[in-house]
């Protein structure tokens, strides 16, 4: 277990920040200003920001369509994020791309993709370009265990092994793709061991547990980045809260019963971090999140949307 | 809509839900899968409890595998079943073209007449709400290009139902077209089972001065666009081209000879479009004479953005298609105050 | 093992028609009579006689391109297979689909495909609408260790896995996609590994031996049609011996070296069987076969090209 | 050919080499892979030897994992390299497609400005020898048809390395698409490096009756077509399009209207295809006058058959052309005699 004090300050506040602009996101969806299908990780944030606390900005993350924790546990800016949910000319991709779509290049929060699974080669390729130039940065691949049903899994994963890429991968298994349980979808319970078959190391951390994963991935990442032993595989056990898109729950509808889900709001990864937070630290990272999360959304609001020349600027290069 | 007079309405979806529907029931051989198809949402509403109905066996969920499933889809066709395989998104068909060009397509052809692929690829064209480039094409033209596909896009409710009743009576691999703003439109629908032809385009609005063409939803706005025009005195004929592949191009084409102008509007790029491919043929037929006067409107030639004034940029609309038409028809511009979008532009929050 | 006494001379014939074919078109090439790529099977004719012996004439196979043998094993009518190659209207395809889409129905002798590994979920829909249709038959699913490369591969055996469907994957592993080694595009040489995290049995068969593949075919397929226990995976070592397409060897050229070949040579499945066939029986085989391929050569030559309006035939079914 | 008058004469598939070859000294971003670009065939020459020189690491085999390796090459555009990935069929990429339309030619776009994704995607079509319907497809305007993309197709040594040198100094993802029965023709290529424009057709040979446009290897049929017609005192003016978007429809339809016949030959199918986007435009802007006279030629409306004989009525050819030449300009048909097939496909026995 990593020891730095400041360590469980520094998770706090990235996971109450997340949670607290999906909460803001899911309080202002009913006013239609954001007109933008919202994929929220309320529930899952443990997984974004252990993943991300032991990368260095260098470092690159590809994810997917579900991107506003992975997006700003990887330092991607608040400001521009929100504005980009509001379509404005301020947002991350100038209100091109949307909820859907998050970027921060000097970060290393890649875009996202609304098709599951496309966004693992790229995670693979950016690891062999890097590779091929000598760096010592890594790449992080991120996505949910629909993916893993797609052959892009299969075969990215095959040539990340063959290669020896610098290259993590984890798979985000929140039990659901939209209303489909993972056992409808895999003869059994075994990503892992699927992984370990392209020739990598594969783990799994059960309890989305902040501090866990953060552990396993921080050992992951520096394998990758000083061994060059090629890729790596973990698996995280998480449950998202809220229903697959958009700001409501879901449980009404019976395909997950309420008690399934209990245990992990038990074990809310915020409210459970929240604990070790010696009190006074809580306050104050609690007050200037507050802050920052009304700030990008005043900023949000104020931002004018694009000129309506922007229609034809960025299909191509000139 | 000069559809058959009927007093029963239904819903687009709700037509294809009832064509669905009567089929299983008629025929075990139709089974019916994609993912998400047997949840409480039952795509849009068009598998609505169906596997209650017919059983887990009829309708089912599947893995996020479009390409594999594809091949599956094909494989049941081969053993004779009739699978309907169903995409909440045109855009996800992209993993299966290899399985629809490279085989449903060619099997009969390169067997030698003796394999048939009667797969039904039921597929939504995405619109509104921010759903950006990856979720708001059509893509129609990529599979109107190579023989052996048929490509079906209703506009109506009756035809979504007459349509899909044919489609699964036929032994050639359909890609059937949804819009995902269709759905929620109504119109009449007989109860009893009938079939709609292929290869017919249908003139659903007559008219002295000009053609308009629409492919799938832009049918809707061609008709607005008519509202419009009839107010400056121009009388628009509009053909509710249908059926993609075969295209009815005899019926367009009559129509253009009589008015003289011909304007077609894609639910989609134009660019190697269905208004290139029925432009182009018009140049072909109208070698002589007085030259027809033609135009072409779709998408903006850019990927859809997300933000709401560029989305409705992006999009024809009944102001567009009412300026081009004045243009073709008088010869000069002019400008329609930006039409209230359409209701259900408007009242469009999903399920996504 | 099985004793029935048939069997080593039934399975003798199957193999050394196939490879007395094959010769034929090898020889025929340079005529260029034969206007296809042909891709024999020369030295791998233990995997498609292995294969098919045990199923049933109702029992269905998917292959690939590579078909010739597969085809004749399943007992696809010989006559129409050569006058396909010569792009005859007497042909099985009626000219139409040449040496790589060789069919014929009425023996379950599936159209294969040119684009590697596409016949993969054919396979499995196929098989499920057996099992749909409550049939004993099953499908048999033939492919390379290339098409292993492809997403489809992963795609197919999961959804099989989940169904538990009656299909048989059979990878038959001659080591090379074109001339790129399997080892190049796996980490590792475990591909019973991977099909067995699908949540299938899997085994692998090393010896290139018709017994030995016919065996475990044989009891894989029992247990296919009477268990309903869901697919099975066997991986066929062998090798081929001549180019990957065309009639020619290709050890000169050094991407693999003519030792690696030579224990195969020495094993050579057709001759290796033919120690064990009684010498009269032998003699009488390989007259009958040599009679059948002439007369599927002369039939060939004698058939007319397809009349020219056969060009707009079969797009449609109308 | 009109080409920069040069004494150096190079194959198609020579100049791509070399093309190839000097940008790969020139910038160690560039790197190949594809299945068998390292092998002894060297792609048909295009990669020979390629790795040996640079090296392992910029000039690799690939599993055979489409989808994939083109997500790979689009990652490593994003990273900064110059990713060539080559496909020794086009219709390979069916299995690509979702990976190029879906992000390559939408990244810049919906990531608002920041992202490049600069892979080049060499495809080649393939032709003769009883390859079949999955082997002999062109396919281009279903790329054509998506805002993001830029499609190539030379027809000449020279505009094969010129625009391939080209593709590799901007920034947009380029599908570049080779002609199998295109590598072993010859022409003048200069040694040192050169870019060719993109969006630039190519009057190659000129004329007063008639505009034979070429797309691909059409572009050699259509000069063959030239001597024919030349001898019935026809003159045709010959353009190559080269680049197929964008597009330079301004040089063809400047040529049209000075000769006013317009016949377009793809070297695929027709529908939707290139011709009708030209002829699409050419109505558009011929709108006023004496009408054009219009026509298409490309593959059969069928899927590629093996056998020779319908084969060789499937493609366009040298005899057709002249047949449809003749007929837009004298009003009258006129067959004729097969002409004895062209060397490059008499002589096609593979590498396959
Ligand atoms: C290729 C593709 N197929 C289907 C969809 C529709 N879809 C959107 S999200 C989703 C579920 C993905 O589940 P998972 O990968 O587990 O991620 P999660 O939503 O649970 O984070 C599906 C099927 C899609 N976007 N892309
Ligand atoms: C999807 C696809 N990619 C590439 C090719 C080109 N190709 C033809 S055969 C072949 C090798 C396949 O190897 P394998 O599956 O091991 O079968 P084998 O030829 O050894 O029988 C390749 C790469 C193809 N036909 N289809
Ligand atoms: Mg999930
Ligand atoms: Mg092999």
């Amino acid at each position: 277990m990593v020891s730095e004090p400041e360590l469980i300050p520094r998770l706090y506040r990235s996971l109450y920040r997340i949670r607290r602009v999906e909460e803001e996101v899911a309080r202002l969806y009913p006013s239609d200003k954001i007109k933008s299908p919202v994929h929220l990780s309320i529930g899952q944030e443990a997984v974004a920001v252990g993943v991300c606390d032991p990368l260095r900005r260098d470092d690159v993350l590809f994810g997917t369509y579900r991107d506003h924790a992975t997006y700003l546990a990887k330092g991607g800016d608040l400001r521009r994020m929100m504005a980009e949910l509001y379509g404005k000319a301020t947002g991350c991709a100038k209100g091109k791309g949307g909820s859907m779509h998050l970027i921060d290049l000097s970060v290393g929060a890649m875009g996202a993709s609304a098709i599951v699974g496309t966004t693992i080669p790229h995670a693979v390729g950016y690891s062999w370009s890097l590779r091929y130039e000598k760096k010592d940065s890594i790449v992080v691949s991120m996505f949910g265990d629909g993916a893993v049903d797609e052959g892009a899994f299969h075969e990215s994963l095959n040539f990340a092994g063959v290669k020896k890429l610098p290259v993590l991968f984890v798979c985000e298994n929140n039990y659901y793709a939209i209303h489909s349980h993972h056992l409808t979808r895999h003869a059994s319970d075994n990503l892992c061991e699927r992984a370990r078959t392209y020739g990598m190391p594969a783990e799994r951390v059960e309890q989305n547990d902040v501090l866990a994963i953060r552990e396993r991935v921080a050992a992951a990442v520096d394998s990758l980045r000083r061994t060059g032993k090629g890729p790596h595989f973990i698996e995280c056990m998480t449950y998202r809260f809220k229903e697959h898109v958009g700001p409501n729950e879901d449980y009404q509808h019976g395909f997950r019963p309420k008690a399934e889900a209990e245990p992990w709001m038990k074990g809310d990864p915020v409210k459970t971090l929240a604990e070790q937070v010696p009190a006074a630290d809580r306050v104050t990272i609690e007050r200037e999140v507050e802050a920052q999360v009304q700030d990008a959304i005043d900023f949000a609001e104020k931002s004018p949307y694009p000129d309506l020349k922007e229609l034809y600027t960025d299909v191509y290069a000139e | 809509m000069s559809m058959p007079s009927e007093e029963r309405s239904l819903t687009y979806s709700a037509a294809i839900l009832e064509a669905t529907d009567q089929e299983m029931k008629a025929n075990s051989k139709v089974v019916v899968f994609g993912i998400g198809v047997d949840d409480f949402k039952g795509t849009y509403g068009t598998t609505m409890k169906l596997a209650e109905k017919y059983g887990a066996d009829r309708c089912w969920d599947t893995p996020l595998s479009e390409d594999a499933m594809t091949g599956v889809a094909i494989g049941m066709a081969m053993a004779g079943l009739r699978p309907i395989h169903v995409h909440i998104r045109m855009d996800f068909v992209l993993l299966a073209m290899n399985q629809l060009i490279n085989i449903a397509a060619k099997a009969r052809y390169m067997y030698g007449g003796q394999v048939s692929c009667p797969v039904i690829i039921r597929a939504v064209i995405g619109r509104s709400w921010g759903q950006g480039a990856q979720h708001s094409q059509s893509l129609y033209p990529l599979f109107m290009h190579c023989p052996g596909l048929r490509v079906l896009a209703p506009a109506t409710p009756y035809d979504a139902k007459g349509l899909l009743l044919q489609s699964l009576r036929q032994q050639d691999p359909v890609l059937f077209i949804e819009h995902r703003l269709l759905h929620g439109q109504k119109g009449p629908v007989p109860e009893a089972p009938y079939a709609a032809p292929f290869g017919k385009a249908r003139v659903i609005a007559e008219g002295r001065d000009l053609t308009l063409v629409g492919v799938s939803y832009a049918t809707v706005d061609c008709l607005r666009a008519r509202a419009l025009l009839k107010k400056e005195g121009i009388d628009a004929e509009v053909i509710d081209v249908a059926s993609l592949k075969p295209l009815d191009t005899r019926t367009i084409l009559d129509s253009a000879a009589k008015t003289g102008r011909l304007l077609v509007v894609d639910s989609g790029w134009t660019f190697c479009g269905a208004g290139a491919e029925i432009l182009a043929q018009a140049s072909e037929r109208f070698q002589d004479g007085k030259p027809l006067k033609t135009g072409r409107l779709g998408f903006a030639p850019v990927n859809c953005p997300t933000t709401q004034n560029l989305e409705r940029a992006f999009y024809p609309d009944a102001a567009k298609i009412a300026a081009a038409s004045f243009e073709l028809v008088r010869g000069e511009r002019r400008e329609w105050p930006v039409v209230e979008t359409a209701a259900e532009v408007l009242n469009f929050k999903g399920p996504f």
